[in-house]
């Protein structure tokens, strides 16, 4: 079975003959009911194994009761983005279990409640039915019942797939480490989940195996919101006001619990302040007010947050107020879907406000680079005094995806343009104007509230101000400041993260742009493109905006350029035809906006009736 | 009878010159720049009391955060205080502008001003929260009844009944910010006339030395748009309808041995800093720690149409936003990075929990 | 003198010869003291006496004491944009009348207070010093000589320009006509200004004169926000929330001065709500709900308001719910300057909130436009079941402009796609669903609250949505809906206002495009580079987003377009990079953003040195 | 004693079949979907009271307009009455939706439902606003002390003291929906339990009748989140302080001669559809006419910790919005071209005016 006939579920069985670590299994569930952890048991172990893994929480925005999928795409080439088609499903969910096993790729494994009764849907795939509810009731008490069926499914699937049993336990030590009577009951329901498989089931000769490798090293396994979290921490972030929002909340749960960890004293004093705001605008203004007054401060939210911080974001961007804001992007307009994954606020947060604005976008692909570019945003933020806007999404921000251990920070925090007394003092005070750029780079000089000097203090405002931050409403007092916040918006284009570039051996006239999450299914489907129908790009990843050059020129090199982006407006599309004029016309956009990781099944298809390749 | 409020005195050896205060600063150093309000607007009365509260105070004009939102009012803070910060903020959003700075830096004092469209409409919100969380600041609204900078709509503290200078009448309720401060626990509440300088300026320099969120709605006169016949936030309306609580005396710590209330005169209220609120009994003998009888004086004078002022309450004890978080006492914002970033064992045992 | 050497200072004097009906009266004064009546009077004079001029008013954000000018362009060739450079000055403001004096054009006139001394300030200027606080006590009592002082310049500048006492009567007529002491107290001001000009000042050889013609006929004079008001009331508006702020204030107030004397009964009864909200968010709320239960429904803002509506406008486009959004720009970021004139949010209204959005913007240049497409917005609305744009700004809105009377209404009003009772019936209760494309124009039926009859009812939410307006999380019902939102979109194409096309005789191969009010400084630009350089171009102007078809032809069958805007970063250039990306590398910008409406001299001087005209 | 309020009684000739109410359906033809809420969450009880209120009044449901903003509670709307058009907002912008769709079509009987986040936190300005506008709708807000759908913080009307899930203390002041509404002149205010419908429903009838707008604060606990000790939303927490006021009857204008209270034996207040909302008295015997006493009712329960319930006050004669801004009795958004065009002349006059 190739790596990618599976995908096809069109295409006739596939030849029998087992596949090794390259499997994508899907739990499909109800929500509210506990599977996390089972889940989680279930990747973890598979890591343990040395095989690498990564694993979507499809989940509808609801507390309990609405369907719930679990995707793990195991794979010993590293690609990790789930394939559409199962070819492990656990079907716990009578209500779609009909679509579920119909979804499956042909040759699947269908692990399902025994009770729902599944094995006349099709007969291309392999049923293997569980009574849950008698096996359930040897593990025990009644009211964990609901919770233990989760993992029973772990047992049968780890016997099936070939999971040991000491990697399983290792995952369930590591959850319930602290709780050994948990840890027991879940031990012995793998156990009898393991017994049941054995007993009753033959493992077919073709399917999925999970063999031991060592591809993993000292690999972490986390979410990309933790990751921001961490590095909000490691960037000594002091003010994180915010409002709830799904898919945000987590980024700043875990921003407070590091606080809570390293940033609070043995008698209780806090060197920090997590504050639940009344609502959006009220987290931005705060934000604002202790980027003002010093501090490092963030927020993170979703569209409809960046929406309902509009205004404010536009006094940051001309008042020059540094701001950190983290948008873990979800499925809009408006509500949208709460829970599903999209990169749709492209354009909304680089121009965002009335006005002219422009605002400055890092765009992470990883949890490593999560961490990473959260530490920039506040080096950059308080460099640049403006909001610098961290684009994260569902998948990036919810899943669980295997990264390398983070690194220690290698340079000092920057804290930026900021004087003294001393420092002021040298330059003489009334040489000394707020907004006045004296090292032209556009970015002016500031001084924080409390320096006791005279002639230091200045009044900020979103109205028209001058060099020294007077109120004026001159024609050309307006004007000149506003081209110097375009001198500093092309300063910022050499500061921001790089773009990566990966050229084809001898290069491609073609060239692929691609930032975020999207990264990982363009390269799944440029290997393949390469190894199934000889075709070959050139590649591009932005990391950024403002555009660094070597954007410009990639695209310059090439004859047309692919920008894939997840939403349905080609919103980077937009944002490259209008800032690199020169080569607008080479662009062609390619997009994906289902509110599902996009595919590299997509990506290829849609490149291949491009370049109409055969 | 209380003695009045004392003057502040001269230090030795400055007999020449303008007075100086405590910290040996005339009250020209408090000033502004120049008002470009209206010729007699009530704001600017105002920011006289303020600036005048501030030097009696003899208020770190360095650590004066000044605050405001969008309006004539919240334009004064460019008039009081040039050695201050100000941070002219978005239309009804200086409350949480203000709570970022104090979570920042809290050694700061920060005077917010603000108008009734900038609080009681589109501000609404975040003045309930800021009270809520009793956030350490001064929190001035110069209310006029009006929108003055847009030319004269009513706002929502216009009372039911009174008319525009156009002649239309208000059909809605109005909000009463003290009503509403009182509701929601707010630890100081008080209510003051820009007319009566007299009072405004111990309410100010009380409420600048509270420990928490510090409710001061002042009537304001709009000469431009509010100042007619049917108004209730006229000139003539506040002048036949002022009816104060008590004297309002505010004694510096320095100053406490020098002063000597009557025994008896009147309520004492020992703030943070050591100085002391004395309220001298006028018309009832409220004890502006009873929430309740707030409430009720209030009621009482609504009813009767009677403009009430002075400090209806007082808690003085409950602790502030930055208490309850457990602040540490250095402002977070200039920490050295040294306390700002973990070690690199921090990050170590983070990424064995990912393992 | 040729009708722009008087925008040259640079220039050598101009020859000597008097200038009829073409120069530009500026009037400097101090805001708050009342010259508006004066300034109207000085302009409904000129007009009275059939000659083209209008009025532009640069106000400061302030009620009083700050500086304020009031420019009148006369010319009978019906430019009306005021050049930069005044050629008649009337100075009464101390603080700024040597900046004032300064910048007048070679040869002007300035009028003075005769204590301010200017005459030594330069010498290729006529001085005409009038001793105001003197003349004053002749014509009133002191309470008014501020209000009285203004009609003395009236009286000063008519006799040196020679405007006819029986237009400046008439004029008067019109301000104080039901006042009649105000009136006779001002006819003896002007009287006065006259006497003393006359004993006084011996009218130089060379300078401005205005002579009576016959160019107005029946044309009104009038301010763009009140054409907004009259056309929505045209519209049939009926729920008006709102909040205030400048320059939009006064569009409102128009709307509510027709709806209070067209739709209120004699009894009181009025079939009409104007409503004061608490801010932006509910005034857009307000104008949702409204639309959704089946009533023509508007508000009007600025900048500041539409970026605290964003999370609303994504909502209507989703859910699908008709609002008309009256958008005087003004000038950005934040509160920027909110008196000055800027064509700002063009990117924050097309693309507004966040997700994947598309707002129809309208684009008036005029005031009978503004009553046109506010009219056209309403219809728009509720076709289309979307927000509108109307994108007016601060010099349309607040400025008196020269119109051809508003023809009546052609067409009945469009309600739009909805159904009663009958014809819900008619269609099959089932068959019917409320996001469904039954007739392949992307607008699907809806019905209103209140229709009785079973199944007439649905949800309306900004979560996803099938067809039948049932919650699903489905991608492929959301992939589905929002395609059909971009084929209504292209619908929409189709039926907003079309651009006007006007081709230079022969043709050339350059083009420009502009929209709203840079427009009136186009054509006077393109007049007179065709009449001085020789230089033609072919001229499209813009009257809506989406783009007509029409718009890529135009680009399409020039070599190089030039857009013409009034902001920093080329929004509308961004725009139709992105959503005409066949022609995008066609497209030139040409941006002009210091607050004050647009000078022909300076698209000349742009034009001019893009082409490299000699 | 009151006898039980009656229970609707079946038109003769359906003896057969369910219960019909005056105009004839059943119950079921007032329900929803299915809901997709946590087993036990108060909100569904709450649904189950409104669906019966609905029914007890023999609402017309072509007429309702189910108003919410987001959240768990928020949702509810579609979980009752599929007959009725539903608007599920955005987040804490109920008000502002509803008062559009009334000023619209004010023959709607508008029924709000939102959350204690929704319409505490980020929709408190709406709430006080609509409040101060007093237009006529039901304002159900389902208090369950923390955000449900976002998995649990606090929200602001989560008390001092009390304690999340996860063990922390909420350190702010709780906004007391009622008390904030009888402070801004909220012409109806009641306070609920959805474990109480006997008393709940009757509230609710009331309400749906009342001419401005009625705020029906309802505890409901949220048994994922709030539901364990130290909460003070719990169904413990309900039932152990729970309060009646009295005992609330609604008597609809058709069943008055059915329904004979004892003379007093308690309160009756006529609404505007003839009905009758009858009060008998339990542990005071407040007037709900009395906002004083009211206001102080309820500063004594919250002293004691105590969960007071029932209809605190009602104002039945201040005029609603609608009422206030004359509108015409039929809904503007459907009237005739001819009424909404103002003709040829209308044009003309204005043409001249501009001359
Ligand atoms: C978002 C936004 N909406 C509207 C405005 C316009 N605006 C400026 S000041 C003001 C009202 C000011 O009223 P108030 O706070 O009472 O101040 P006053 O001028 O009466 O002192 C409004 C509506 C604005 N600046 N921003
Ligand atoms: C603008 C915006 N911010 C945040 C959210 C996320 N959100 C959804 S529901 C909710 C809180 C709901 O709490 P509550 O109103 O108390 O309802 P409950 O779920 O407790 O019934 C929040 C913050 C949102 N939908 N929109
Ligand atoms: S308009 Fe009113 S509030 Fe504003 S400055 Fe003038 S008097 Fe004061
Ligand atoms: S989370 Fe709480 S509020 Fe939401 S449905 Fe569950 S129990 Fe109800
Ligand atoms: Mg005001
Ligand atoms: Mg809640």
């Amino acid at each position: 079975m190739t790596p990618n006939s599976a995908a096809q579920p069109d295409a006739a069985a596939a030849a029998p003959g087992v596949v090794v670590n390259d499997f994508t299994l899907s739990v499909a569930t109800v929500n509210g009911t506990g599977s996390q952890t089972a889940n989680a048991t279930l990747i973890r172990a598979i890591i343990r194994m040395g095989v690498p893994a990564s694993g979507k929480n499809i989940f509808p925005s609801n507390i309990q009761g609405l369907p719930t999928w679990y995707l793990i795409r195991v794979c010993q080439d590293g690609w990790i983005v789930p394939r559409e088609n199962a070819d492990v499903l656990i079907c716990l969910n009578r209500e779609t279990a009909r679509d579920d096993v119909m979804k499956c790729a042909p040759g699947a494994w269908v692990i399902y409640d025994a009770p729902f009764k599944l094995d006349m849907l099709r007969d291309d795939v392999h049923y293997f039915p569980v009574p849950f509810a008698t096996l359930v009731r040897d593990v025990a008490p009644p009211k964990l019942w609901k919770l233990v069926t989760n993992m029973l499914y772990v047992g049968v699937a780890a016997e099936l797939l070939g999971i040991e049993m000491a990697a399983i336990d290792a995952a369930l030590a590591k959850a319930f480490g602290s709780k050994p009577k948990a840890y027991e009951i879940n031990v012995k329901a793998v156990q009898v989940g393991r017994d049941h498989a054995r007993e009753s089931f033959t493992r077919p000769a073709d399917g999925y195996r999970v063999e031991q490798r060592d591809l993993i090293g000292d690999k972490i396994l986390l979410d990309g919101n933790s990751a921001v979290g961490l590095g909000a921490v490691m960037a000594g972030v002091s003010v994180v006001p915010w409002y709830p929002i799904t898919p945000s909340t987590s980024a700043i749960e875990a921003t407070e619990a590091y606080l809570e960890q390293f940033r609070r004293d043995a008698d209780g004093t806090a060197t920090f302040a997590v504050l639940q705001a009344e609502d959006e605008l009220a987290a931005i203004g705060m934000v604002l007010g202790a980027g003002w007054a010093g501090a490092r401060a963030m927020t993170a939210t979703s569209g409809p947050g960046i929406s309902l911080m509009s205004e404010f974001i536009g006094l940051s961007y001309y008042a020059e107020i540094p701001a950190v804001i983290i948008n873990v992007q979800r499925v809009g307009p408006s509500t949208g879907l709460p829970t599903r994954t999209m990169q749709c606020d492209i354009l909304c947060c680089a121009y965002n406000s009335h006005g002219d604005t422009k605002h400055p976008l890092l765009l992470p692909a990883s949890p490593g680079e999560c961490y990473e570019m959260t530490m920039d945003a506040f080096d950059l933020a308080e460099r640049f005094q403006t909001a610098i806007f961290l684009l994260s999404d569902v998948d990036l921000g919810m899943n669980n995806w295997l990264s390398d251990p983070f690194a220690y920070p290698d340079r000092p925090l920057d804290r930026g343009k900021v004087l003294d007394a001393e420092k002021l003092q040298a330059i003489g005070v009334k040489e000394w104007g707020r907004y006045k750029d004296v090292d032209g780079d556009g970015i002016p000089w500031r001084t924080l509230p409390g320096v006791e000097l005279d002639g230091a203090a200045y009044f900020t405002r979103g109205s028209g101000h001058n060099e020294y931050a007077r109120y004026t409403e001159s024609s050309t007092a307006y004007e000149a400041n506003v081209e110097r916040l375009l001198r500093k918006f092309e300063t910022l284009r050499g500061e921001v993260p790089v773009p990566h570039r990966d050229d084809t051996d001898g290069g491609s006239p073609v060239g692929i742009i691609a930032f975020g999450t999207s990264h990982w299914s363009l390269v799944e489907a440029r290997d393949i493109l390469a190894k199934e129908h000889g075709v070959t790009f050139d590649y591009l990843r932005l990391r950024a905006f403002p555009f660094s050059d070597a954007v410009e020129a990639f695209v310059q090199e090439h004859e047309r350029v692919y920008v894939v982006e997840q939403n349905r407006d080609g919103q980077m599309l937009a944002l490259m035809r209008h800032e690199l004029p020169q080569v607008a016309a080479k662009l062609r956009g390619l997009r994906y906006y289902d509110g599902m990781p996009i595919h590299a099944r997509h990506i290829m298809n849609d490149v291949i009736s491009n370049e109409r390749v055969a | 009878m209380p003695p009045p409020p004392p003057s502040p005195k001269l230090p030795s050896g400055a007999s020449k010159g303008p007075p100086l205060n405590h910290i040996g600063l005339p009250q020209t150093e408090y000033r502004g720049g120049k008002s470009t309000l209206c010729a007699g607007c009530g704001h600017d009365a105002i920011t006289a009391a303020i600036t005048r509260a501030l030097w009696e105070n003899a208020a770190n004009p360095y650590r004066i955060a000044k605050m405001s939102g969008i309006g004539c009012s919240s334009k004064t803070t460019a008039y009081f205080l040039s050695k201050s910060w100000g941070f002219n903020a978005v239309h009804g959003r200086m409350p949480s502008v203000t709570t970022g700075a104090m979570l920042a830096n809290h050694t700061l004092n920060a005077v917010g001003i603000s108008g009734d469209g900038d609080s009681a409409s589109i501000g609404i919100g975040q003045l309930v929260h800021v009270i809520r969380r009793n956030l350490p600041m001064t929190y001035v609204v110069n209310n006029n009844g009006v929108y003055g900078l847009t030319k004269g709509q009513f706002s929502a503290t216009a009372d039911r009944g009174s008319k525009s200078k156009k002649g239309e009448l208000n059909e809605f309720e109005p909000i009463d910010l003290c009503g509403l401060a009182l509701e929601l626990g707010c630890t100081f509440v008080a209510r003051g006339y820009s007319a009566d300088r007299k009072q405004l300026i111990p309410i100010l320099r009380a409420a600048m030395h509270h420990r928490g969120t510090a409710i001061v709605d002042v009537l304001s006169p709009c000469v431009t748009f509010n100042n007619h016949a049917g108004s209730t936030k006229s000139y003539d309306w506040g002048k036949s309808n002022e009816e104060p609580l008590h004297e309002v005396g505010y004694v510096n710590p320095w100053d406490l041995d020098e002063v000597d209330y009557e025994a008896g005169s009147g309520i004492e209220v020992t703030l943070p800093d050591g100085g002391v609120l004395h309220l001298a009994k006028l018309g009832s003998d409220h004890d502006p720690r009873d929430l309740e009888g707030a409430k009720d004086l209030l009621s009482q004078a609504k009813a009767k149409h009677k403009f009430l002022t002075g400090i209806l309450y007082i808690d003085e004890h409950r602790p502030n936003l930055i208490e309850g978080l457990r602040m540490c006492d250095e402002p977070v914002g200039t920490l050295p990075q040294s306390v700002l970033r973990p070690g690199r064992e921090a990050l170590e045992a983070v990424m064995e929990s990912f393992r």
